[in-house]
């Protein structure tokens, strides 16, 4: 573990160029790339090796009071063309066990991830983690396929105030909220995360989709129904990140179907102020967080750009 | 156009063989998986029930291959009591696989169960390269040993040994699989060990070996759920099975804290073995 | 002309097989597989075309009370994998050029396709069409990209109820109401189609996204915001076709990402009693529809199934 | 891996070449493009203004292509007004494309205004394969003619004539295109004809060939939205211009009812020429 130490802390003087980094919502990252939630996310030792392929920080796996054993596989599904279908059931091991885990964190830059079905559920785990070495938390309000978590309080604008009043009543940590396709207008879900003190806005979460398999006739997910993520949803992700940094001020986290630095660059041109990456991880493992920050480097230099800031939202000029 | 073996390909099953009263092993047609690689695995849909990660298993017939179950949990019990003619998805094969030195001339096999499974179609692959083979099988007794003739089918063009132990000492060597790996070490050496099957048999055969300071490549197992890499549910250290794995080298071994020693459960909690 | 009515004919008399026969909301077609609204849809020499290629049925463009010019171009755009993001802004002749172009249609099965801001635009429009030669009507409640018409509509259920009810009082042919992804739960919407008399629920419609020139920065759609059809929203097609047929009564044509007869037949699985097809045609052209009945047939063959009703639905077994 | 023509490339104009007071040839590098066929097209994307068919042009350089604007809406005056260095997104090429038969040995050429474009790509064609090839360029007056020393260039290596006509006649014969196609089919006769230009010339093109019956090739314009044959707003009777055009043969064009009766405007409305 020293070594590991020493080698982290080598990584971190050898950074000097600082065009990637960048501040959101009080939260200084070397880069934009961040992990998105529900991928790789609940062991220390992942979080290190994270750290050392470069990523800018580390969305953990949504984070319940209690341990969540998930569905039955199959919870995730390959579709065609850099998609996947997944209903993992919000496993986790539980607040309690999960700030045990990061206990130690040395200076790999979380971002907690929190699920519940009441604003009554944060606060005691607030309390676990509050002191813990970490950047801050992205409350989940848009899992598509968990009765009663997720997507049932992103539904409900009180919900979601109630929710974020509270979180933001027990921390002074940064609270981003992620939101996805509901059966609500997005941008009053988003508006009143902002009016409830909200930080930043995450979008988009996977969309509510199934499939089925021809030959049995049996929808394949143990849940039938889960969350569509990858290249599918980008267009989408795209749209809604372009909406909400249209008409909310709060900054904005990309998400969905992000494979390339050029995908990236269309995000943050649409409003993002920084990027999460998931499902390419299942085509390149963890060399993606480097190579997507490389891209984005030389974009910069072509274009002649001496700060990521500079491309956040020029779409909206058009 | 090449295939993608991350999309579900629906089989059907060929054959069922006994291997003993809660084993089988299920023969299917696949070009890909007929391809697979010792050690690597295939993650297996039972429609309708459960999703399992299963070491590819040799088959006797052209683009196919098996998998040998267990009856033990619902999927497994859904699995063992699927009849020829039925459905099975299956995505993969996945993961690293056994590496075979070009200067490898004897090499000794421990299994236990069906983490016989790779061994078996290592063994396959040895028997081409006429490496000699000694292959320890471990079971708790007689009726709990599969394999055997199998094993003794695929090593047929080369030098090779068997020896099966059983704790209850009713047929072979009395003791488990390291004590006959012990006793083997005694008077023979080997330029590798491989293994694969409970994890302490596994950690106990690392200690074994680095005692004779031998090499060693281990397949070891966790709960999985991608199986691509992306859900890390099978991590250890900071190691995921599905992808850099399932196979691991002694080096690896000994920086895992964790082998031997704990586990995580589906919720990803550390589990003591 | 005379010789394309002989052709017609002929071609008529040459169907024996009716393995793929269908009678969905009271049309009787010899095959499943309709074209979706807005493709190719608005001249009847391209209709007798697309019959002569074993169309099902035929679903017009979405046609207005007024002409409509639609958006300056791009209108459409190409995007990786199969999918289309397109925001013609529902040009059309108007409902009297267009009553006239099909004015003289032999025999070729049409569903026009109706579009309106408010109830009372739909009574002129079926005045000039119940008289005409055609199957019946299909109701865009969910146009994703033009202000007060289609979505707009769509997104409340009142509104629906009010439209689906007026345009039922004014004929006696089926209506169909074609629903997508908007802001309200989709359920509530097919719910409310239903009690107002609604014959069947086309699903789904285009899903709002973006994209956006990484060179020049500017979204490529000259409306900028579009809708996403093709490959990426078939999985949610799916399940919202899916969730429809096990909640609500009404028979439900499937759309969205239909490639190969195996996505039929998913549809279909999901209970689907019809599709349509759309992105597919970019793709191969008018010999889709033939191929996927091809497909559909031989996959009946080999399962024992003596005509497509048995598939549909399979799924709800499980 | 293959280039998906239907997705967006984004192009820089590396030359722009005035052709008359309201007409500009621009130049771009892309590999695709260059190899278009002779009546293929190009959707062209004026960033935040509009998109536009364009049939591509003759370049000289490699890996290049060149359109061909007038000024006249808001589109074409966006991209007549573009400077080098600027960006274009270009998809394409589509659409059918001009055929030489095998036996053809002397063509004519009928082209009017930018409906010369394909004509000049058709005759860098024929000097290829050396086919003796008169070209007819139809202008209003001498400053609207262009392409005549381009044309000249093209057809270097191969026997060529080629004739302007101005209809106020103070440039080459007095007259339209059709007016010198009559004079040169009194002296001599071609294996085809090719065409392309405002509708009503290319009927009456037509109708002449006609009754020399000689095999013509058209190359067709419509209101374009997709160009890849799923929106049909191209159509004229059954075809799709984007897709089963730009070229038609006199035995499709004879059917057509509405060649150079009407067009379908934006809203798909018949409008009479």
């Amino acid at each position: 573990m020293l070594e590991m130490y020493k080698r982290l802390r080598g990584k971190r003087q050898r950074e000097h160029d600082r065009t990637l980094s960048i501040n959101i919502a009080g939260m200084e990252l070397r880069n934009p790339t961040m992990l998105a939630s529900g991928f790789l996310g609940i062991s220390q030792a992942i979080f290190n090796r994270l750290y050392n392929a470069d990523v800018g920080a580390i969305v953990s796996k949504s984070i319940s009071s209690k341990p969540i054993e998930g569905y039955r596989n199959p919870t995730v599904v390959c579709l065609e063309g850099g998609s996947y279908l997944n209903a993992v059931g919000l496993a986790n091991p539980g607040a309690d066990v999960f700030s045990r885990e990061i206990a130690s964190n040395p200076y790999v830059p979380i971002i907690v991830s929190l699920v519940g079905s009441s604003h009554d559920d944060f606060p005691p785990m607030i309390n676990k983690f509050d002191d813990l070495n970490i950047l801050g938390y992205e409350i989940n309000l848009s899992c598509p396929h968990v009765a009663k978590m997720g997507m049932e309080v992103g539904d409900d604008p009180d919900m979601v105030t109630k929710v974020v009043k509270t979180v933001k009543s027990h921390t002074l940590k940064p609270v981003v909220v992620k939101v996805g396709l509901g059966n609500v207008d997005l941008l009053d879900i988003a508006r009143a995360a902002n009016d409830a003190g909200a930080n930043a806005i995450t979008a988009i979460n996977t969309i509510r989709a199934m499939t089925i398999n021809i030959e049995s006739g049996i929808p394949v997910l143990s849940n039938k129904i889960g969350g569509l993520s990858g290249k599918s949803v980008k267009p989408v992700a795209i749209r809604c990140v372009y909406e909400i940094s249209k008409n909310v001020a709060l900054p904005v986290i990309g998400c969905g179907g992000i494979f390339s630095w050029e995908d990236a660059v269309e995000f943050m041109l649409a409003g993002a102020s920084a990027i999460q990456l998931g499902s390419v991880i299942g085509y390149e493992g963890f060399g993606a967080f480097q190579r997507i920050c490389l891209g984005l480097k030389r974009y910069l230099d072509r274009k002649g750009m001496k700060n990521l800031t500079e491309l956040v939202g020029l779409a909206h000029k058009y | 156009m090449p295939i993608n073996i991350n999309i579900l390909r629906s089989v059907f099953i060929e054959r069922v063989q006994n291997e003993t009263a809660s084993v089988k092993t299920i023969l299917f047609k696949d070009k890909v998986s007929s391809k697979a690689e010792p050690g690597q695995f295939l993650m297996v849909w039972i429609p309708g029930v459960e999703e399992l990660p299963m070491s590819v298993m040799v088959a006797d017939k052209e683009h196919s291959a098996a998998i040998t179950i267990r009856r033990k949990g619902i999927g497994s019990t859904a699995l063992f009591n699927k009849r020829i003619g039925e459905m099975l998805g299956i995505r993969g094969p996945y993961g690293n696989n056994f590496k075979i030195a070009p200067s490898a001339r004897t090499v000794l096999l421990v299994g236990g169960g069906t983490g016989l499974v790779p061994l078996i179609r290592l063994a396959a692959k040895l028997n081409e390269t006429r490496i000699c083979c000694t292959l320890i099988i471990g079971a708790s007794s007689k009726r709990e040993v599969f394999f055997e003739n199998t094993a003794d089918a695929v090593l047929s063009d080369t030098k090779h040994k068997i020896i099966v132990s059983t704790e209850n000492g009713d047929y072979g060597i009395k003791g488990n699989a390291t004590d006959a790996m012990t006793q083997v070490l005694k008077q023979e050496t080997f330029d590798t060990v491989y293994t694969c099957g409970p994890e302490l048999m596994m950690k106990k055969v690392l200690d074994i070996a680095s005692a004779y300071s031998l090499p060693i490549q281990a397949s070891l197992e966790r709960h999985m759920k991608c199986g691509i890499g992306i859900c890390a549910s099978c991590c250890i250290e900071d190691k995921l099975v599905c992808k850099d794995g399932t196979v691991f080298c002694e080096k690896q071994l000994s920086k895992m804290n964790e082998f031997g020693i704990f586990y995580r459960d589906k919720t990803g909690r550390k589990i003591v073995y």
